[in-house]
């Protein structure tokens, strides 16, 4: 199934890319997403912080099925206010 | 009323907008772009959203409010884009009848907002920019 | 900034001169007129003051909560005369460095101000009208 | 010595007056001042509450003696706000 994923902020800096797309088995969960995009942007080793996930616009945590969803974003801790 | 804008917050609009002739308080908090931060001289600030979360967040956090507090309007308006020091970034506003309830509402909703609404800042500043990292919200997975 | 006047608040103009470049938050209350009041429809409010005392008395309030607070600049502006629907009749505005300091000391400068600045309203609601008197304070004597 | 009264909102609508003058003995209190005014305005019996008082625009009370002031307003509870 495909997932289209979304980095913000220093996510997007450190990686380059803001968003893309992944091809993933239909029992995939978000951290498999996560460690599919660990490979492909080698530079997310080096952020500082755990990201936030949010799955089709709604906070989901790490072990959130994919299967339904559309998008998954990774957030760095919101700095908003 | 809950929106991202690139414009200026004009406040007293955004008051007009939200209280009615029953509201005798309006509770309003306004987040303003300061000249200092950890020691650092700001020179500005940039503003980046996940936009359509971020008015879908502040949508839920209104419902909330709504729900917990005796108020009856609430408005959350957030600037995005790049601000100068002086700046209004965010304004929260609470209409209800009564006071205690109107500043309350606003102050759970901000402390929500900055929570987890998907907004982030980068600081420019002098000698250099980064990306401030909240301090993550009870949201914040593992 | 502590005053009395009979022409309308302009928040924003207030809100320019409270705020200093190293504040990242200001709270404001605002006291508007509503249409109602223990079941009556009220038309219209007129406020009066002890002038000079109501000015003192609100510096005094200023100093505690300039004091007992992280906050830098306080203001409060009561309006006197005859007031419509909908007009404020009071704002206070509180500026810092951080939220959490300027909303506890507008929370506090607000209670403080309805206990013990001698400022009353007169409510022509239908069929009549009756100055209305406050709780009291905790300066109240026997 | 002279002493002048001032009144607000409901009492000075209930007596019809804003401010006087009235002379006392040298050792009087507020407490003297306000049953002089009762006598000189039989209708502040009437008012529903213990008015605040204010020697020389500071909350002062009942017992205060009122030598060296010069003005004592008389306030209804106070509803600003």
């Amino acid at each position: 199934m495909e997932i289209t994923f979304r980095f913000f902020a220093s996510l997007s800096e450190r990686t380059g890319a803001t968003e893309g797309k992944v091809d993933l088995p239909g029992d995939a969960t978000v951290r498999d997403l996560w460690d599919e995009l660990g490979s492909r942007f080698p530079t997310l080793a080096e952020i500082g912080f755990t990201p936030m996930v949010a799955c089709d616009m709604e906070y989901a945590d790490w072990e959130s099925p994919l299967r339904g969803v559309r998008e998954v974003a990774f957030l760095p801790p919101v700095s908003g206010g | 009323m809950f929106r991202l804008q690139r414009q200026p917050i004009r406040l007293d609009e955004l008051v007009q907008a939200v209280r009615e002739d029953g509201h005798g308080a309006v509770a309003i908090f306004l987040g303003t772009v300061r000249n200092h931060n950890i020691g650092r001289k700001v020179l500005n600030l940039e503003y980046e959203a996940y936009p359509a979360m971020a008015v879908r967040e502040m949508e839920r956090i209104g419902r909330l409010v709504l729900e917990q507090y005796d108020v009856d309007r609430l408005a959350m308006v957030h600037r995005i884009g790049r601000l100068e020091i002086g700046e209004t970034s965010v304004a929260v506003v609470a209409a209800s009848a009564h006071r205690a309830a109107a500043m309350e509402a606003c102050r759970c909703a901000i402390d929500r907002l900055k929570e987890t609404v998907p907004i982030w800042k980068k600081e420019i500043f002098e000698g250099g920019e980064a990306w401030i990292e909240g301090a993550g919200g009870p949201m914040r997975p593992l």
